[in-house]
């Protein structure tokens, strides 16, 4: 296991550490809980807060999304793992700022449920709280089982969009619909080259030949669509972007913003190779491309490979994407 | 039959935690086939976390007890089957409420009570692959014996080896939950860890009893 | 070779077309020199003009950091090789407004060639040029001979203080006399634990045990001071701090802006454990930290390592470190 | 002795081409043991353009071809070594600007010069283990036999034969630039990159006068 580390249980804590003394300015914690991680001014008032969750390993996802035009807080989980219920209610309790409180993570079962545990510990105290799962992972299930899906990079549009909808005042009703509509548009696909490891458990979490690819694998190494020899760029982004077009779908005339995602290890070189293909299959199809991002937006620690995700515009998301946002991990001016 | 005190449910937890350490490598093995591998170690840290604490709780009331370490349990352990472990443990032990010692229909009524707050949070059923389907036979076994004249460590014998065929059985079964839902019918022959774990849970009872 | 890549001899081509179609708001070529990209509104009037160049393979460097706030264009190599002087003059003419260009480059052979040869061809068609090379790499020669040093991360510091003083409306002469300063105070060192593999050679840079690391290896693998067993987070940090501390030296009451770079495929985890310990060694020498970036800002490709870079501030060059930075691969609010 | 043509030049261009091709993975593995590993590729990539495009050049002026060409290579090699061949051919070119036709003794002028040209840019010495410590030797070997009456076969097998020799005692020297100057003493044994492919420079235009 090559990894710059101490010892592997104190993975997490020590990341945590290291980010709170590099972002003092910007990051607290909740009360004494340390894997409560909440914007410094929390809770900001008169404006619906944001909270995410879940397993540790995907920096900038979730906690690297805490700032301004962004998300509140974040419940930190062990890697891969999700964080309990109470980290997640001591997060909720620490934002609310009045005007309740929008759940938003990855459809996963451990963070469903624990979710769904802090949510009725809140309502419990009179905190208004809603939620909005993130299942963007074509790959995860098929076309009719939307809601079986993962969620995946399209966190960070969730969280792009429903941020700057809080912080333009609307209510917590409002964001929610408007983070749905967009996520209603949001679809991934994703392939992996390589596997990641596992701190504490020290062994990688598959095994892929020297010359084979995985695509649609989960960001934990769940398993994709098929596993087959590695082909060239523009091979691998034209059978992604065929799942992606065809599953929505996306059809001419139609607007988006792109997201090339780096899994760890990719250089980003090679998702700018992604990207000019991406481009071109779009332009051929008569879909206008609007701000794209390309880089590390949703990772698993070292794992190799990349995902493409296309966000369906309108007047309304695309306004709201294009607001600034400062975190310690995002920047847009 | 015999009464169990607060001590004995001590002593259970204690040799629960024991054995998922000894079995910590096999369940990260069985988690590994279908699921992210993190299952010998969620369950050696949650059960190793409620042995820690569960001292500091000056308890006389069972229930109470089994309901503060299932808070003990969804911290430390809040994958899957923590938290699925901790509602249920949260979920019977408010059922068993107020009584300071335990008969087997105590144990029962206390399994069953807690096998529903599972099925509410997790919306599986019995036959999808999951830690149900060691949990329950084993708890049914019990229940066909509650009223029998047998010791406790028969009882939960047999328990035990219900709950682990149990366990075997899911080989047969398809996957409809958490990750390992994902390979649907390739999750055939290959069995569940949550299961697994299951039975190992009714396997550290029955020892404990054994040895006692 | 596992890469995400069509022809590995179109890799840079493609990965410019990626670029430029991501980045079309911001970034253009230079005549029609596709190895010469400039800032979208080059030249910028009444404003000394900042170029550097080097080889590709280590985005965000060199390219990367062409935008508001840093440079105005960069002459692009092959992977890991120097770009031609031919195109360095091309960036030179399509970037000068009157005010002269700075070149700022990292100290290889090649690099200094040509652009010795460039601002030769500058020179004779009347832009002024002056030089400034990065040598920041405190392994690559031993005190005393500091200009035999490599440049690696510093690279990153020498554009935003170079950036952010040409903006302020600075000469030539004082762009060139900060940045100096700025670069007389910076210091890195690196370590590796796996190499990368440039895809037209496609065999990796160097070989490494599976349990080993090297303290000092360069970035497109030159040697370093040793090749020794994986230690922990906090001794690497120990021991890579301990070289930077005492070669310049930094003491006690100095203020430093600190640097943890990722080489490609290092989680961003593992440089905030790191950034962690760096933290803890400044504060018992008493060192006071200022604006910490921690992220990738110059990798190669998929090397596995990272970086410790101190920068020592004085007022002028904080201030300029603080000023924003907009760039289509860093942002600074 | 005979005179070169500029199409023996552009013949010489295309065997050194065809040569550095063949040897392009050992000067890989020689530049990868303590450089980059590209030297290869440049080599072969830089006499490759030279080659694509030398026809394009109505040029009779042998010096002005040579010293365009020297602008191929570095458009198409800008690394040390392209960087420092081209920096030769139009320093060595321009010195015999104006001729069409070349002496042995044009030759070894030419030769000089761009050594010169090379010293200068790359402020190295001979015996530093580089590109000179091969070209050196067998320019100063052609300079020996420049009045001689030999055939120019015979003073270019010699000429490649020195600079084979220089090429093989760089492993006795110590890397005093470029990357592999980061080796210092450990550089010893290793024979260097650069100076090879000035011997194979040499190799190609032997075997181009052999073959004629
Ligand atoms: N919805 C569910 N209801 C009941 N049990 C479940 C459910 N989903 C998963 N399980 C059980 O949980 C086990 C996996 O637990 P765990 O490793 O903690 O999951 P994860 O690591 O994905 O959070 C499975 O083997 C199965 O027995
Ligand atoms: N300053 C110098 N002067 C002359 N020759 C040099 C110099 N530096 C390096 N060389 C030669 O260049 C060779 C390496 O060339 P190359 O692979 O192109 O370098 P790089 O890849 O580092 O740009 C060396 O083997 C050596 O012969
Ligand atoms: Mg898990
Ligand atoms: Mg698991
Ligand atoms: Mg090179
Ligand atoms: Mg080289």
């Amino acid at each position: 296991m090559k990894k710059i580390i101490n010892d592997p249980n104190e993975f997490v804590d020590e990341m945590l550490e290291g980010i709170l003394l590099a972002h003092s300015h910007d990051l607290k914690i909740a009360g004494n809980d340390k894997r409560a991680l909440v914007i410094k001014d929390a809770p900001i008032k008169e404006k619906v807060a944001i909270a995410t969750g879940g397993g540790s390993g995907h920096l900038p996802v979730f906690l690297g999304y805490i700032g301004k035009g962004m998300i509140d807080g974040c419940a930190v989980g062990n890697v891969f793992a999700s964080p309990s219920a109470n980290t997640m209610f001591n997060v909720t309790k620490a934002i609310d700022g009045g005007e309740g409180v929008l759940y938003i993570y990855g459809n996963y079962g451990g963070d469903v449920m624990n979710f769904n545990m802090a949510a009725e510990m809140s309502e419990f105290e009179d905190i208004k709280v809603e939620t909005v799962i993130v299942a963007d992972d074509v790959a995860s299930a098929p076309k009719g089982s939307e809601d079986k899906r993962r969620g995946v990079a399209g966190l960070f549009y969730a969280y792009k969009i429903a941020g700057a909808a809080a912080y333009e005042g609307k209510s917590l009703e409002e964001v929610k619909e408007i983070v749905e509509r967009a996520l209603q548009g949001t679809r991934t696909m994703g392939m992996a080259l390589s596997p990641c490891i596992i701190p504490s458990v020290g062994k990688p979490t598959f095994t892929i030949g020297e010359d084979e690819m995985e695509i649609g694998m989960g960001i934990h190494g769940e398993p994709g669509i098929k596993r087959e020899k590695l082909k060239s760029a523009d091979e691998i982004t034209e059978e992604l972007m065929d799942r992606i077009l065809t599953d929505l779908p996306y059809v001419e005339g139609d607007e988006v913003s792109i997201l090339i995602n780096g899994l760890g290890s990719t250089p980003k070189e090679e998702l700018y190779i992604v990207y000019r293909k991406v481009h071109s299959i779009l332009k051929e199809k008569g879909i206008k491309v609007y701000r794209p991002y390309i880089g590390e937006y949703a990772t698993s620690m070292e794992m190799g490979g990349m995902s493409i995700t296309l966000m369906k515009l309108d007047d309304q998301i695309k306004s709201l994407l294009d607001k600034s946002a400062d975190t310690p991990f995002f920047q847009q001016v | 039959m015999e009464y169990i005190y607060i001590e004995d449910v001590k002593g259970i937890f204690k040799k629960i935690s024991e054995i998922m350490n000894e079995n910590k490598d096999y369940l990260i093995s069985l988690d590994g086939a279908m699921g992210d591998g993190d299952l010998g170690i969620t369950m050696s840290e949650g059960f190793g976390a409620i042995v820690e604490e569960m001292d500091n709780f000056k308890e006389e009331d069972i229930g109470n007890f089994i309901a503060k370490m299932g808070m003990t349990m969804a911290n430390a352990a809040p994958s899957t089957l923590g938290t699925l472990l901790a509602t249920a443990m949260m979920k019977g032990g408010r059922a068993i409420k107020g009584k300071s010692k335990l008969k087997l229909d105590d144990m029962v009524c206390f399994g069953e009570i807690a096998i529903d707050g599972m099925k509410a949070i997790g919306k599986a059923e019995i036959g999808d692959k999951t830690i149900l389907d060691s949990l329950w036979p084993g708890i049914e076994n019990l229940k066909e014996n509650e009223d029998k004249d047998i010791t406790i460590v028969k009882a939960y014998k047999e328990a035990y080896e219900a709950a682990e065929e149990g366990a075997l059985n899911t080989k047969h079964m398809i996957s409809k939950h958490g990750r390992a839902a994902y390979y649907g019918e390739d999750s055939i022959g290959k069995q569940d860890p949550g299961a697994t774990a299951g039975a190992l849970i009714f396997k550290g009872i029955y020892l404990y009893f054994e040895e006692r």
